[in-house]
């Protein structure tokens, strides 16, 4: 049976999307942790364009960028969070509007 | 062993002495104090060479010092009829801020002293510089320690004056740095001589427009430093401020490098610049000869009012410069040094009353004529010289300068003119409301000049009658540095009352 | 057929002082163990040796440089200017910070630990030859810094800088990626090198649009690290909120490291399109410059002041990246050396004034330092002079490198507004020497303690750097220009 | 077939990812952020990556999420209640997504040439035998390198989270 | 034959004086003082003696003073016919002035000031004179300048002394102005300032019909020579002038320094015979002086000032004579001048000496048997500044007054009316002073030898100068057609004794009258009291405006406002942008997220979009 190909720049376009969800969700959601996840989201929209581009290359470079974006994302979510439990041990909020004592 | 090189180490070893020495002691003074007079005598050896010839630079300094792939900058120095007077003039009165600091500075002397010595190192290399990128190292450095002395021993606004005169001397001198830079990538060499062969070989010409960007680059920075007219706004704030022997030197000394700098490289490098302007900065001069003087009549505070003078005096020194006559640019040297001393011993007596009144405000003297008779006799004949009286140091210079300005175009000597109405009229009205008249009550106690107080006004004084009545002892190698550098710009109109406009051709060849 | 894979013992070599980094940085995070309190510093002293172990690898390195490991990295004259520079940058801050990390109670090595790993960022940085390693590199070196920047774990500034350096780090981080991903699918490739084949062929190379596309939003990623305009919003808030050494680590080191590799990858891979991105650049560097200096004018806290101007100073560089010429990558070099040397002074200076828990860090503090501690406020000078760009300073010439190359590349106005700027900029660093100078002593200077050894090797190092760059600069110049002739 | 999957699976993870965006309480937006990575895994799938669709939902979805939500859980964070601060944010950034995702739009649309279609399994070298290869022989470097990165990112995590000595 | 001599010996005096006077007594500052002049007056002869007859001008170049380029000028003395006569007056009456000094400064303190001042002074005098160019003269011009700056405001405690040498110092430099640019002009048409070339040059060329750059020089000297000489408009410093002590009144502003124009435009004759209308100005602004300040001089209550006015008055017909082309006729009188002039002041000097002080001639009167001889010889003076026959005044006056009469009978008729008005208000105050009963307080007594006996000296002088033969001596240099004109004559003497029985009449016989004339004269007699308000109007027209301007417009306006104010305003507005960016660092890490945002998007606008299809 014949399989109608999807067009490559569907899958970019979805990457391009979920990226600017991604910024939205940083620029508009007020939990520090939350804004860290749509960085998350960011990433993996990324990946998808990885993929999507090593598909087209017939390469698997970019799976291995995917991977190592992976790790890195990996690693930074323990710093990240490690950073954030010290930011709410010293002022017990995670209201991203609050941290504004450094300014001008 | 090359004397320059002498002349130039000397204050940077008295630097490093100086900073060496302990702090609470008469160490710091000695040292100070033998180590510039060592370099004034040693200046004296300058001179020679120069007599036997003066159109050309003698004992030079040339080392190579940036030596890379990129850059070739050589550190070189010469001496010949313009500058040769200057360096003297501040080896000359180097010694004497050292000498006056010792009573006009209260505190930390042993700092002033180092910076007095790095000062005179920056102004040696200034006056001396042929390269023009060591020119503008040396023109900061001379720049920072008078910030510092200005900012640290100044009045009750020093750290207002001190901001102002740096970032006002900061924004021009960038400028000409531009210029440098670009005169560097332009011509590959950043050596005086080096870009006038270039340009006079022909190789490379910069076109009438350029000319006229660059020169203004270099501009800036000179009229700042001058002041011309409207640039002068550091000026008054700053010498007021300065402590006694920084003002004496800011005014003697410092202000002669802009026009110096108008002279040695503006006018030669970018002739055809030199003259497309060259109307619009006489009309800035001669506005600062009148307003200054003007603006002096009214002054209630005696530095201030020496300072609004000296804006008008160096406006001459502009004048004469733009001038492109033989005259004119000979009076505008002699005029440097003789306003180096003129208003340098006036502004040094300002100190010593100052110090005995702990005001300059002319409210609070009056009278005091009876009280010190020296200080006022010393007074009177630095301001006689100031007011160009003949056979005192100034009117030669603003004679010559004005002859320059008469043959030139007649009616820019009839404005230069009455600035020297104006000054006979705010001096004596100066001097009447601080010497004479009836003393005010409460009676003041104004003892009458020291003997450590005469040592430096004397040998002043004598250079003032020196220079007035007997010039043929200083103006041989000016006039023939001169006439030398108006030939490199083609432009020596003896006797001629139009200038003669550059022709377009032969423009684009700036030799 | 894994056989062409295998790693030559050369390349090894040519990797040495990312190698040497680790294991003292592994080495020290054992020993801290086992060591007590009071020992600390020793690591600290281990890390310094590290440091230099890895300098000298780094010169042997370069003896016999060349690409390596399937030319991830490259040891060229310029990876080794930079991977020398972060090297001295690293050591200079580790002496800045034992007597604060004494003061503040928090002596670990850890610290020393983590300034080494992001060394090796720095170095892979420096050397890096693909995007990949670009990646890598950058990722391994921000997160050490995040670290350091929340060292203080405690205090709540230190969480503040830290939090905010994080969170918008990873954001710019996510756009460099994106960059990359889009730089990949276009040409197939991530070594700088075949990218930079790739675009100047015109047979396969892609729309001049998209290859933008890519180009921007790296350059976004690298903007940010480099702290220029519009993307420098981040710097003066973690400079204030860190630790004082570590803020001079952070905006000499990474910085460093982060133009090293943007110029890399901008005059090499994006080479081609040249004529495209430098009008942005020219727009950056002025944006830059004007924001850094305009913005500091009225800053009373000195380490906020150091960061705008450190926003400052990066517009300089961007102005010889605008030159696009070798001459303005060797003037790059020559100024991010004079600066990290004279910047990283200041900070120590500031940190040794701070007093515990940073308690002194505004303008007025310094009031008096003159008759306090006269040595160190002429040292202090020494910098800020320098950072005006006075003569005889490194800063100075740096800034005459720059604009010389502006000029040869025809940037008037470029030229003439940077050097406004430089005027401009002399208005804020001024005050400090006022305050420094020409105020009354303060009660911050009053009870000052005499400058630990740490500290005052630091500060009389940078200085005399700072002298010698200004004075006898031919050496680096002849280098750097040498260097810069690696990226074509 | 290939179609229909696509747009299921990108619309269920828009619609997550919108949801991440307007959830108010840290952990429902935690959910669809893994919503959104499951979805983008299948994608990966599509696109011959089985060995990075398998991470994506072990690593990924497992590891860091469970991370997240952990954190969550630790520091029982409610749900956040705005305040009026960083108003620039809030009036510029809606236009400049929507002219950021145009842009992208135009270019992706309009410039980029139209690449053969996404066929599934016409691409079946992203197994974790073919990636182990690479990683171990190209990779090298990078990968030793990211064990570094591990490194550090523990040592700071210890370093930041741990109790107090004193 | 070192003519450098002749000023070198009181440039000397002053530098002893002037350095240890203080420490000196009196009789060594005498010595010195007088002793100085006297050598030098001594050496004149000597030179003279030698030089005779003194045909043609005798130079002596000493050194280059300045050499720019072709421009050169040599410190040079140059000895004529002219210079003999103003160097025997100016020695020789200075030398009597000297002596007369002793007797009235006995009792002032800074005695050696006065004397290290006064040898000051007569050395810039003699360079002024002996000056072989333009600029040495100018030297000299200047110095005197000084010296009468400092002599005037001798009394530096009281500031109407100040203000007086002040004035004089400022009219005198406003006057310089004009002689500096004639200078300049000068070197323009000539190459040279020196009087050999210039003369030389002159013969060649054309007398200037239009108005040209000789006419244009020429003027510009004058404005000089009014200024120094104090002739209208610049005169109004002289009468303040007399603040100062009376012998000084005597030499610089009555014999010597105030000829000083008189002499330069006689130097340069030969120039100005080429510019016929700065001739007719030279003689109109003369003549109009002459009366205008005469006409104030009837009026003044203070003797000096009388004298004063009359000075200035004098110079007017100096003037006239030169401008009139009568140069040898001008230096007559301005020798004659110097002799009664002198006299005139050193007797009022006697006088006020007498009454310790006082100088209104309200209050004198009947001290003609008080002090007999100071009596006498103001009455020679008197008789010759009026022009009595037989005195001197009256040769070198009729010698001026038949040029007029013969160059323009208008010009002549102003200075015969003149004549009368001089010889009314000197016999008004000669007869107020010496006549009628003591209106005093104070106990006149006549003055001591050392000042009688200059007196006499000067008295014979002033009556038997007019017989040496002036116009001859000079006429080699400047021919003077000698045209005894005996109407012209006779009226002028007519007018003299004229005024001098009138002034008889009013003051002597009809006291009463003088006061009902004042009654019914009424305006015209307070404008005239009022000197014309030539100083209010001044001060009005002039100096107040210029003031006002330098304070509120230039100082607080430009200065303060504009220049300062402008470039501090700069600062701020850079400041203020500063201000503003710093607002970008809200603090808030969602707000930097949208900058960055922002960013990126104008970076992949300018690089993804821009250009569009390419």
């Amino acid at each position: 049976m014949h399989i109608s190909p999807v067009p490559l720049s569907w899958y970019l376009m979805l990457s391009a999307v979920l990226f600017t969800l991604g910024v939205a969700g940083f620029l508009y959601r007020k939990s520090v942790i939350t804004v860290f996840m749509s960085i998350e989201l960011m990433l993996n929209a990324v990946n998808l364009s990885f993929i999507a581009f090593s598909y087209h290359l017939r390469q698997i470079d970019g799976h291995i960028y995917a991977f190592f974006v992976m790790v890195v994302a990996a690693a930074e979510a323990a710093v990240g969070l490690a950073i954030i439990l010290t930011i709410f041990k010293n002022r017990g909020t995670l209201e991203i509007d609050e941290i504004d004592s450094l300014k001008l | 062993m090359n004397i320059l090189a002498v002349l130039l180490a000397l204050p940077l070893i008295g630097f490093f002495v100086v900073l060496a020495s302990p702090r609470d002691s008469k160490l710091p003074f000695f040292f100070a104090i033998v180590t510039s007079l060592a370099a004034f005598f040693v200046s004296l050896g300058l001179i020679g060479p120069v007599f036997a010839d003066p159109a050309h630079f003698t004992s030079v300094l040339n080392l190579p010092w940036i030596d890379s792939t990129t850059f070739q900058i050589r550190f070189h120095l010469g001496i010949d009829g313009i500058n040769v007077w200057l360096i003297l003039l501040t080896t000359l009165l180097i010694p004497i801020g050292v000498w006056i600091s010792q009573t006009q500075i209260r505190e930390r002397h042993k700092g002033f002293y180092a910076l007095l010595m790095l000062f005179e190192f920056g102004l040696i290399g200034v006056f001396s510089a042929v390269d023009l990128f060591v020119f503008y190292v040396f023109w900061e450095v001379a720049l920072v320690p008078m910030y510092l002395m200005v900012g640290s021993w100044g009045g009750a606004r020093r750290g207002y004056a001190a901001v102002k005169f740096f970032v006002y001397t900061m924004l021009g001198s960038v400028l000409m740095l531009g210029s440098i830079i670009y005169l560097y990538s332009f011509t590959g060499t950043s050596d005086y001589q080096g870009i006038l062969n270039v340009f006079s070989s022909g190789r490379i010409t910069i076109s009438p427009s350029d000319s006229v960007i660059l020169f203004l680059g270099f501009f800036a920075a000179f009229a700042i430093k001058v002041p011309i007219f409207p640039l002068h706004a550091w000026l008054p704030v700053a010498y007021v401020e300065a402590p006694a022997p920084a003002t004496f030197l800011l005014a003697a000394v410092m202000s002669k490098m802009g026009a110096y700098g108008l002279l040695r490289f503006c006018v030669p490098l970018f002739p055809v610049g030199a003259h497309r302007c060259a109307d619009w900065i006489v009309i800035l001069a001669i506005i600062g000869i009148i307003y200054g003087a003007l603006v002096a009549l009214v002054q209630r505070n005696i530095k201030r009012l020496i300072a609004y003078s000296s804006i008008s005096h160096l406006g001459f020194i502009v004048l004469g410069i733009f001038t492109f006559s033989q005259n004119g640019v000979d009076g505008a040297v002699y005029q440097m040094i003789a306003h180096g001393l003129s208003t340098g011993a006036l502004f040094l007596l300002a100190g010593t009353m100052e110090q005995r009144r702990g005001s300059t405000e002319i409210s609070d003297f009056g009278g005091i004529a009876p009280l010190a008779p020296g200080l006022a006799s010393a007074f009177m004949i630095a301001m006689l010289a100031s007011m160009g009286l003949p056979t005192l140091c100034n009117f030669i210079g603003e004679y010559l300068v004005l002859q320059g300005a008469a043959l030139t175009h007649f009616p820019w000597a009839v404005f230069a003119a009455i600035g020297v109405i104006l000054s006979a009229a705010y001096m004596l009205w100066m001097y009447q409301r601080t010497f004479l008249g009836k003393s005010p009550e409460p009676k003041i106690a104004m003892p009458d000049l020291t003997l450590s107080e005469w040592v430096p006004v004397v040998p002043l004084i004598l250079f003032m009658v020196w220079l007035g009545s007997y010039t043929q002892s200083f103006m041989p190698p000016i006039t023939a540095a001169n006439a030398q550098l108006l030939e490199q710009t083609r432009i020596s109109n003896e006797y001629r009352v139009q200038l003669a406009a550059p022709t377009a051709p032969e423009a684009l060849h700036a030799r | 057929m894994l056989g062409n894979f295998l790693p030559h013992g050369v390349e090894y070599l040519r990797f040495l002082p990312e190698i040497l980094l680790t294991v003292f940085g592994t080495l020290i995070m054992i020993l801290e163990v086992l060591t007590s309190e009071r020992q600390k510093h020793n690591l600290g002293n281990l890390a310094l040796i590290g440091i230099t172990a890895a300098f000298i690898a780094n010169v042997y390195a370069y003896s016999n440089g060349g690409a390596a490991f399937q030319n991830m990295i490259i040891v060229d004259a310029y990876g080794t200017f930079f991977r020398g520079l972060v090297l001295v940058v690293g050591f200079l801050c580790i002496l800045t910070s034992f007597s604060y990390l004494d003061r503040e109670k928090a002596q670990s090595g850890e610290y020393y630990a983590l300034i080494l790993f992001s060394l090796v960022g720095q170095c892979v940085l420096a050397t890096a030859y693909d995007l990949i390693m670009v990646f890598i590199g950058l990722e391994i070196s921000s997160i050490a810094t995040y670290v350091l920047a929340d060292y203080l774990r405690n205090d709540r500034r230190n969480n503040e800088s830290s939090l905010k350096y994080f969170l918008l780090g990873s954001f710019a981080t996510a756009f460099l990626l994106y960059g990359i991903a889009w730089i990949y699918g276009l040409t197939g490739y991530t070594n700088l090198q075949e990218i930079q084949r790739v675009l100047s062929d015109q047979a396969q190379r892609p729309s001049i649009l998209l290859a933008g596309l890519a180009a921007g939003l790296m350059f976004v990623g690298f903007g940010f690290k480099v702290s220029v305009a519009p993307f420098q919003v981040w710097a003066p808030d973690v400079y204030q909120g860190a630790a004082a050494p570590v803020s001079a680590f952070m905006s000499a080191g990474p910085k460093a490291a982060a133009f090293a590799v943007f110029f890399r990858v901008f005059m090499t891979s994006f080479g081609p399109m040249s004529e495209r991105w430098m009008p942005l650049v020219w727009g950056c560097a002025l944006l830059t410059m004007v924001v850094g200096n305009f913005a500091a004018l009225r800053q009373t806290n000195i380490k906020r002041l150091l960061g705008y101007s450190s926003i400052a100073h990066a517009g300089y560089v961007m102005v010889a990246l605008t030159a696009r010429s070798q001459i303005g990558v060797a003037a790059a070099m020559y100024y991010l050396a004079s600066y990290a040397l004279m910047n990283i002074g200041a900070f120590a200076v500031v940190s040794y004034v701070a007093g515990r828990q940073e308690r002194n860090v505004k303008i007025e503090d310094l009031a008096g330092l003159g008759r306090r501690q006269p040595v160190i406020a002429a040292l202090l000078s020494i910098f800020v002079f320098s950072l005006i760009g006075v003569p005889l300073t490194g800063g100075f010439f740096g800034k005459f490198y720059v604009f010389e190359a502006a000029l040869d590349s025809h940037l008037y106005w470029l030229t003439v507004l940077g050097l406004v700027n430089s005027a401009i900029s002399a208005y804020y660093y001024l005050k400090i020497i006022v305050a420094a100078y020409m105020r009354e002593p303060g009660p911050a200077t009053a009870e000052l303690p005499a400058p630990a050894p740490g500290v005052r090797i630091a500060i009389w190092a940078t200085a005399l750097g700072t002298l010698a760059l200004g004075i006898f600069p031919s050496p680096l110049i002849t280098f750097a220009s040498y260097s810069a002739s690696a990226l074509r | 077939m290939d179609t229909i999957l696509f747009i299921i699976f990108s619309i269920v993870s828009v619609v997550c990812a919108f949801n991440l965006i307007f959830q108010k309480h840290p952990i429902s937006s935690a959910l669809s952020l893994i919503g959104v990575m499951g979805s983008l895994a299948v994608l990966y799938l599509m696109l011959g990556a089985e060995f990075i669709a398998v991470a994506q939902v072990i690593v990924y979805a497992g590891a860091v999420m469970v991370l997240f939500i952990f954190v969550i859980m630790l520091l029982n964070a409610g749900s956040e209640h705005g305040s009026g601060k960083s108003w620039f944010a809030q009036i510029a950034g809606l236009p400049l997504l929507l002219a950021f995702i145009g842009v992208m739009g135009f270019l992706i649309r309009g410039i980029l040439p139209a690449f053969r279609g996404v066929e599934f399994g016409s691409f079946t070298r992203g197994t974790a035998q073919e990636i182990g290869r690479v990683l171990f022989t190209e990779y090298l470097l990078p990968f030793e390198l990211t064990s570094i990165l591990i490194l550090i990112a523990i040592m700071g995590a210890v370093l930041l989270a741990r109790k107090e000595i004193d | 034959m070192n003519l450098w001599l002749i000023p070198l010996f009181p440039l000397i005096g002053f530098l002893l004086n002037g350095l240890f006077g203080k420490r000196l007594p009196k009789p060594v500052i005498n010595l010195i003082g007088i002793g100085s002049v006297a050598l030098s007056f001594a050496y004149v002869l000597f030179v003279l003696s030698k030089l005779y007859p003194l045909q043609a001008p005798f130079s002596e170049h000493y050194f280059t003073w300045i050499k720019s380029g072709a421009l050169e000028i040599g410190f040079d003395l140059t000895i004529d016919r002219l210079t003999s006569i103003m160097l025997l007056v100016v020695t020789g009456v200075g030398l009597l002035i000297h002596i007369y000094s002793i007797g009235y400064m006995a009792h002032e303190n800074g005695y050696y000031r006065f004397f290290s001042y006064m040898n000051l002074f007569m050395f810039f005098m003699l360079v002024l004179v002996l000056a072989s160019n333009l600029l040495v003269l100018f030297v000299g011009w200047e110095g005197v300048g000084l010296c009468s700056y400092l002599l005037i405001g001798f009394y530096y405690l009281e500031n109407f002394a100040n203000d007086a040498a002040k004035k004089a110092f400022v009219v005198n430099r406003i006057g310089d102005f004009g002689f500096m640019l004639g200078i300049l002009l000068t070197i323009y048409a000539f190459k040279s300032l020196d009087f050999g070339h210039i003369a030389a040059a002159m013969s060649a060329m054309p007398v200037e019909t239009g108005f040209g750059i000789l006419t244009l020089i020429t003027l510009l000297l004058f404005v000089g020579a009014a200024g120094k000489s104090a002739q209208f408009p610049l005169y109004v410093w002289l009468p303040d002038a007399m603040a100062g002590p009376t012998p000084v009144s005597a030499l610089i502003h009555a014999a010597t320094m105030v000829t000083a124009g008189v002499y330069m435009i006689a130097r340069l004759s030969f120039l100005y015979d080429h510019a016929p209308i700065a001739m007719n100005v030279v003689a109109v602004i003369g003549v109009f002086t002459a009366a205008f300040a005469a006409s104030i001089g009837i009026l003044q209550n203070d003797i000096k000032k009388v004298y004063a006015y009359s000075t200035v008055s004098q110079l007017g017909y100096m003037f006239l004579g030169l401008g009139v082309g009568a140069y040898s006729a001008g230096i007559f009188h301005l020798m004659t001048h110097a002799f009664f002039k002198a006299l005139l002041f050193l007797g009022a000097g006697s006088v006020i000496h007498g009454l310790s002080g006082e100088q209104d001639l309200r209050h004198m009167g009947g001290l003609a048997k008080k002090m007999p001889i100071t009596c006498w010889t103001l009455l020679i003076a008197s008789l010759s500044i009026s022009g009595f026959p037989g005195f001197s005044g009256y040769f070198s006056k009729d010698a001026i007054l038949s040029a007029a009469y013969v160059h323009t009978p208008w010009m002549f008729w102003v200075g015969a009316v003149t004549a009368g008005m001089t010889a009314f208000y000197i016999f008004r105050a000669y007869f107020l002073t010496f006549f009628g009963k003591y209106r005093g307080h104070e106990h006149p007594h006549e003055s001591p030898l050392v000042m009688t006996l200059p007196l006499i000296v000067l008295a014979a002088l002033a009556f038997g100068g007019g017989y040496i033969s002036v116009p001859n001596w000079l006429s080699p240099m400047m021919p003077f057609a000698e045209h005894q004109d005996t109407t012209a004559m006779a009226i002028s003497v007519g007018f003299g004794i004229a005024g001098i029985l009138l002034a008889l009449f009013l003051y002597v016989m009809r006291p009463a009258l003088a006061e009902s004339l004042r009654e019914s004269a009424g305006p015209l007699y307070t404008l005239i009291y009022n000197k014309y308000y030539v100083d209010e109007i001044y001060n009005a027209v002039i100096v107040a405006p210029l003031k006002y301007i330098s304070r509120v417009i230039l100082w607080h306006g430009v200065d303060e406002g504009v220049v300062d104010g402008g470039m501090n305003g700069l600062g701020r507005l850079v400041a203020g942008i500063g201000g503003l960016l710093r607002q970008l660092q809200s603090g808030s890490v969602r707000n930097y997220a949208t900058w960055i945002m922002a960013g990126s998007l104008l970076v992949i606008f300018i690089l993804g979009l821009a250009g569009g299809m390419r």
